[in-house]
C-alpha cells in the first residue's frame, strides 16, 4: 500500500516538473531561501549556521595541536564529521554514523579537501611533530532535504569564521598566545550543487520529498576558478550522459550564486 | 582548544560574580519554543552561554518493540553534547557522564509526565547541548519540560530545574561554568513547582546542613523564576498561533 | 496482571512501613547486619569484601603510572568502575556497563572526590609526566537491594587497605622499590547513606524487594566533619522540601554510625 | 611496512605512463567466474596488481527480519579489505571509507537487478579486497556484477565500471595506486553499458568542465572495453559448464 | 601494578616447587556449594591463590529468542576475570582469551548435561575470576559443574578438571602461575571421571608423546581427587540442607 | 524435523565410516588434495594461498615497527588474527570475529608459538623501544571443513615466503634499506593435525558435513622434531583415553606428511 501511494505521489510530482513547476512553488533550477549566520558558537573556534528551507544545519570548527599523519608531516589536518542527530527527523537514530552520515561527511570533506580551501601548510607547527588539526563538525538540526549543499555552506561559512590564536615554540613545547588571533588560511571557497532527478527532469536543492521520491541524486562541487572539484551521485537510479552533461552547464553559474551568499 | 585558567576570584569586593550577576541572580534567560520543524515538540534556551534545543518525538511505536510496556509509555531520554559545545572538542561518543545525566534528566521529568494514557509507545526526548557554560543539565530539562508541552504531552506540571552553589565560601544560585569548575559546591535540582515536587536532587562538592538548606531554598526560588518565564514562552507561541490563525 | 500484583504488593508495604513496621522486621532507620572484609584479593594493591544483608559487593583497588591530565599536571588519578557482573542478578546482562553501572560508580567516585578522601597531590610522581592512577573496581556479586551504600562502604574499606610501593626517579624513569609499602593517603572517610520513598515514609538501607516498590530513591554521602558531600535522587518520582529535610535530619548521625564500621 | 615515495615523475617522456602504459590504455584485466564453493555466485578479478573477490548469497530470507521489503528485495553490499591488501596493514574493521565505497558500489548495481522480483528476500553482496592497487571500487563493481550474473540473479544488463583522472596534467584511464594518489583528478563511473545509463559517479581532484568531459568520455570507452571482457568472462563459464555436461 | 618477575628455579634441589608442593601434589582446594543469594546455583573455588565463583541462572527463557532451540537447551557461558585479578588492572571487556576459555569451558561441560531435557531454554553459566593465579580454566570448569549441581540441573556426571605440565624439565600437576607462565608444557584436561570421557584437552608448550602420555595421566589422577573433593561438597551443602530442615 | 534428518545422515555416516569409507572416498587417515602457492600477494611481505579439498585460505604477512612488550622487551611480537569473511560460507556474517574465528586464530597462534616457530629474538631492534612485530592474517575464503590445518599450513607457508626488509638503527630512529632483503628467521614448521571422532572412529582432515555431524574434533600439532605443541579439543563431545592415545600414535607421521608439502 505504502509503495501505492508513494508511486501516486511520484507521478504527480513527475508531472508538475515535466510543467517546469514544483510543489513549492519554485523554477526548476530555484534554491530555496538561505539564511547564513556566523558566529553561533563563542567556544568554537569558528561556527555557522545555514536554513536552507526548513533545513537547518550547525557546524562548529574546533582546532587542536597533534601529531601530523606519517606520509604528510608537514601539513595540517582536516577531519570531517557529520552527525544526524535524531532531533533532526524521526528518521534519525542516536548511535554512531551511519553509512548516510559518512557518505555527508565524505562529500563535504571532499569538496574543502580538493579544492585545497585549507592552506594546511601553513597549519605546520614543528615538521613531523606538531600541526594543527581542524575539526569540522557538521550538526544537522532540521531535515527538510538536500543536507549535502546546506552542510558544505555551512561548514564553509564556519571555516570563513574561524580564528586561530597565535603560538610559538618554546623548548619543542608549543606556547600558544591567546590574546593574538587571526584567521584560517583560507585560499578557495568550494560550493556545492545538488541535482534531483525526477522522470527526465533536473532540479536543483531537492526538498525531502522530492528526494523521497527521486531516482537519483547528483552534486557537483565548484571551486573559485570555475574547476569541478567533487562529485557524488548517489540512490539507486541512473543518469544519462545527457543528464550529466545538462548538469554541467548549469552548475558553475548557480555555484557563484550561493557562494556570493556564502563568502559575503 | 584551550585550558581555561582558574579567575583570581570568583566573587570580587562588592560581591559580584565573574559574569556581574549578584550572589542571587540568574543568567539572562530566553527561551523559545516550536524552533525545529519535524519534531513534534521543540524548545530551545539560551542561558547565558548555554545554549541548548530539545526535541520530542511521541508517542509513537517503540523500536525495538520488546522495549514496549503494557501499561504505560516508555520515556526515553537522550542527554548529548556537540563536539563544538566546549573548549576542547568532545568526542561525539556518549561519555559517562552523558549517560548518568540522560538517566537523571529523565528521572526528573518522568513525574511530571501522565505515561499511563499512551500504553505500548515512546516518547523519546533528544537534548543536544550546542553550547555548554555550566548548568546545562537544569536548563536541559527546563526546556524539555517546554518540548513536552509543545509536543502536546498530558502533563501535571512543568518542570523547572535550577542549581544552587557555594563558589568563594558565598551561596550563589544558576552558576557559570568556572564557578562550578573551581567553586566548592553544586546543588543541581527540578521541581515541579506547583506541586512543591522535588523530582532532581543532585548534589556534588561540600556543604554542611545548614548551608545546603540555605542552597535549596535558593535553588527552589530560582526554579520558580524560571518557571514563570517557562509560561511566559508557552504563552508567548500559543499567541504566535493564535495571530496566524486569526491572518 | 504483573502490575496489578505490584500494585497489591506496594500496598501491603506502604501500610506496614506507615506502621514504623518492614517486612524483614527491621526498624524503618535500621540498617541489614554488615559484615566487612579486607585483604580479600592478595594480587590487588587494596581489596575488600561488603556483606550489607543479602547483598554482596567486592571491590579491588589497583595501582599504576599514567601520565596525569592536562589541567592536573600535579595530581593523581581517581577512577571508579562498577561491573553489574551477570551472576549477581536474573536481570544484570553481559556487556559494557548501562546507565545503573555508571549511575553507581558515578555516585560513588563522586563521594570520595568530593571529600577528598584520597590525598591525589601525594600521588604526584614527576608533575605533567607520572603520576599514580588508582583504579576501584566495583564489582557486585549479589544483588539484594541498595548497592549504593553497599558499594561506597567497600570502596573505602579497600582504599583504606590498600598498600602503596616505595618509588624512586632515575633519569626520568619511575623505580619502583618492592619491599618499600605504605599506605594510600586516605584523609577522609565519606559515608552513604540511601533512603527510599515508600508512601509518606522514609526507609533506610533498602531491600530489593522495597527498591522495587519504592517512588524515589535518595543518597545523601557524608564526610568526616558532619559535611555533605554528594547527592543523588534515583527513581521516577518526586519528594517534597519535607522530606528531604527529614533525611537531613538524620543523615550525619546514621553516616557516623556506618563509619564506625568501615573505619574500624 | 612501507611507504610509498611519490615517483618523480607519473608520465615519462614518451607519454607513457609508471607502469609503462599509453593514457588512454586499461590495465591488464583477468576475470574468472564462479570461483568460490559455497557461494550462490562468485568472480575474481586481477586488474593490474588489484585483486578482488565477489560473492553473492541469496536471494534469502532476511535477517534480521524488520529489514525485509514488502515489494523488493533488498541489495545488501559490503566492501571489504584485506589486512595485508596494503602497504601498511589495515585493520579489519570497517574504516569510514570502506562504509562510503558500500554504499556507493550498492548504488551502482542496485538500479541493474530486477530486485522486485523476489519480495522479502535479501541479496548478499560480499567483496574482498585482498590486493588494492588503485581503482577498487570500479573492480568492485564490474566483478560484482559477474558474481550477480553468476548467482542467477536477474538483471537489465551487467554494470562494467572504470575510471578516468588527470596525471602530471594529462587524461589518462584506469588509474594505478600511485596516479590515484599523487593525481591530480580522478572520476570513476559505473554504467549499464548496452542502455547508456551511469550508475555510479564521483569525482576528486580538480578538472575544468571540459577536461571532466574528456575524462568522463574516457571512462565510458573503459567500461566498453570492460564490458566485452565481462561477456567474455561468463561465455568462457557457461562453456566450461557445457563442457562438464557433455562429459 | 608490578611485572613480577622470573624465579630463578621452578623446582628446588629438593625437587620442590616455587610453593613448597611435591610435582604430583595439587594446591589446597576449597569447595563451597550455594554461595549466592540470586543464582538457580552457584559456588566458590579456592585452589591455591586462585578465586572463582560460579553462577547458574536457568533453565529459563531465551533472550534473544531467535536462539532457542527446538531440541534441547542451550548452554551459553561466560567466563571473566575481575579487573583486579591480575598484577596489572585487566580492562573489564573481554579479551581474545577470555572468549575462547568461555568456549572451552563450555564445550567442557555440555557432555555432562542432559540438555534435551529441556528444550527451547537457556542455561546460562556465569564463571567470575576474582584473582587468577594460574590453573583458572580448569578451576572453572570444575566449581561451574558444581553450580550446576546445585541448580539442580541434572548431569551424567561432574566435570572435574586439572591440568599437568613439565617446568624446569620436571612433569608436574596442578600448575601455579608462574609455573604456567615460565614453564616448558601446560595440559589442562576435564574428566566426567565416573565415565572415563575427557571433555577438555589443551595443550602449549612442548612435550614429545611419551611425555604427554605421562602428564595427561596425571591430569587424569588430578581430576580423580578433584572430583572427590566437588563430591565431598556436595555433600557437605546437603548436610547443611538437611540439618536446617530438621532445625 | 532437521534434528531427525541430521539424525539419519549421522547414522549413515557413522556406519559408513566404522566400515572404513568416507563419503568422499578417503581413507580415514587421507587427508582431501593440497594444493599451496606462495607469493600470492605482492603487497604482502608474505603470503599464501591453500586449497584443502573445497577449503580455501589466504595468509598474509605483514611487518610493522612497534613498541615491544613490558615483559619481553628484547622481543618481537607475533600476532595472529583470523577473519571468517561472509563469502566463505552462508553461516558467515560480517562483524568483529566470533568465538570460532578466535579459537581458530589462537590454536594456530599457539602451535607457531609453543614451536618457537620464529626467532622473535632476531626481530628485536632496539631492545625495550622497538621491535618487529609480524602480522599473520588468516583469511578464509571457503569453507568445507577443517580450516584449522588449511590455516596452519597456510600460515607457515606465508611465513616461509616472508621477506624482511634490512635497516639501520641512526639516532633513535629506525631507517629501513628497501633493496636489502632477507627472509624472516624460521626456526621450526609447526603443522597441525585435526581429527573428528565420528561414532567409535577417528577420521583426519573431516569435511564440512563431517564436522556438522561428528561428535567431537581434536586438534594435534607437531614441531620438526616430532614434539607435540599444541592440542585443541573442540566440539561438545567427548574423548576415550584410548582415542587420545590412537591420534597420538598416528599424529607424528601425518604430521610429517604435510609439512614436506608445505615446506618443499
Amino acid at each position: 500500500m505504502r509503495t501505492l501511494i508513494a508511486n501516486i505521489k511520484r507521478k504527480k510530482l513527475v508531472q508538475l516538473i515535466s510543467e517546469g513547476k514544483r510543489s513549492d512553488g519554485r523554477d526548476l533550477m530555484e534554491y530555496r531561501p538561505i539564511v547564513i549566520e556566523r558566529g553561533i558558537i563563542e567556544k568554537a573556534e569558528g561556527s555557522a549556521r545555514v536554513k536552507l528551507g526548513e533545513t537547518e544545519v550547525a557546524v562548529g570548527v574546533k582546532i587542536e595541536v597533534e601529531r601530523p599523519f606519517e606520509d604528510t608531516p608537514d601539513q595540517g589536518i582536516l577531519t570531517v564529521n557529520a552527525e544526524l542527530v535524531p532531533l533532526a527527523s524521526p528518521t534519525f537514530e542516536p548511535g554512531p554514523p551511519d553509512e548516510n552520515a559518512i557518505e555527508l561527511a565524505r562529500v563535504v570533506d571532499r569538496g574543502i579537501r580538493s579544492a585545497e580551501a585549507i592552506d594546511l601548510k601553513e597549519l605546520c607547527i614543528i615538521p613531523g611533530e606538531k600541526v594543527f588539526t581542524v575539526f569540522v563538525d557538521i550538526y544537522v538540526l532540521n531535515h527538510d532535504g538536500n543536507l549535502i549543499d546546506a552542510s558544505a555552506m555551512c561548514a564553509l561559512a564556519a571555516l570563513l569564521d574561524t580564528k586561530m590564536f597565535g603560538y610559538e615554540v618554546k623548548g619543542g613545547e608549543v606556547v600558544i598566545k591567546e590574546d593574538e588571533r587571526h584567521p584560517l588560511p583560507i585560499k578557495n571557497h568550494p560550493v556545492s550543487i545538488t541535482f534531483a532527478k525526477l522522470g527526465d527532469e533536473l532540479v536543483v536543492d531537492p526538498s525531502l520529498e522530492e528526494e523521497q521520491l527521486m531516482d537519483v541524486r547528483l552534486t557537483m562541487t565548484v571551486e573559485d576558478s570555475g574547476k569541478i572539484c567533487a562529485i557524488q551521485k548517489g540512490g539507486s537510479g541512473f543518469l544519462t550522459l545527457e543528464e550529466i552533461d545538462k548538469a554541467l552547464s548549469v552548475v558553475v553559474d548557480k555555484a557563484e550564486e550561493i557562494r556570493k551568499l556564502v563568502v559575503g | 582548544m584551550f585550558l581555561e585558567k582558574r579567575p583570581e576570584k570568583l566573587i570580587d569586593k562588592k560581591g559580584l560574580r565573574t559574569d556581574g550577576r549578584k550572589p542571587d541572580e540568574l543568567r539572562p534567560i530566553k527561551f523559545e519554543v516550536g524552533v525545529l520543524g519535524n519534531a513534534d515538540g521543540s524548545a530551545r534556551v539560551q542561558q547565558g552561554k548555554t545554549i541548548i534545543l530539545a526535541a520530542v518525538y511521541g508517542p509513537r511505536e517503540v523500536h525495538p518493540r520488546h522495549l514496549a510496556l503494557p501499561d504505560r509509555a516508555v520515556l526515553r531520554c537522550r542527554y548529548h553534547m556537540a563536539p563544538f559545545s566546549v573548549s576542547r572538542r568532545k568526542s561525539p561518543a556518549p561519555s559517562r557522564r552523558e549517560m548518568e545525566l540522560s538517566k537523571v534528566i529523565r528521572e526528573a521529568l518522568e513525574p511530571a509526565i501522565f505515561l499511563e494514557r499512551y500504553p505500548r509507545t515512546s516518547i523519546d526526548l533528544f537534548i543536544e547541548v550546542l553550547q555548554a557554560d555550566g548548568g546545562t543539565r537544569c536548563a536541559s530539562i527546563s526546556v524539555a519540560s517546554l518540548a513536552l508541552a509543545d509536543a502536546g504531552i498530558p502533563m501535571r506540571d512543568l518542570v523547572a530545574a535550577c542549581a544552587a552553589g557555594k563558589v568563594d565560601g558565598k551561596l550563589v544560585v544558576d552558576l557559570n561554568d568556572v564557578e562550578d569548575k573551581y567553586g566548592e559546591a553544586d546543588v543541581p535540582i527540578a521541581m515541579m513547582v506547583g506541586l512543591n515536587a522535588v523530582t532532581l536532587l543532585q548534589m556534588d562538592g561540600m556543604l554542611d546542613p545548614k548551608e545546603f538548606r540555605t542552597a535549596l531554598n535558593m535553588a527552589v526560588e530560582g526554579c520558580r523564576q524560571i518557571y514563570e518565564m517557562q509560561k511566559e514562552a508557552l504563552k508567548e507561541k500559543y499567541a504566535l498561533i493564535r495571530e496566524e490563525l486569526e491572518k
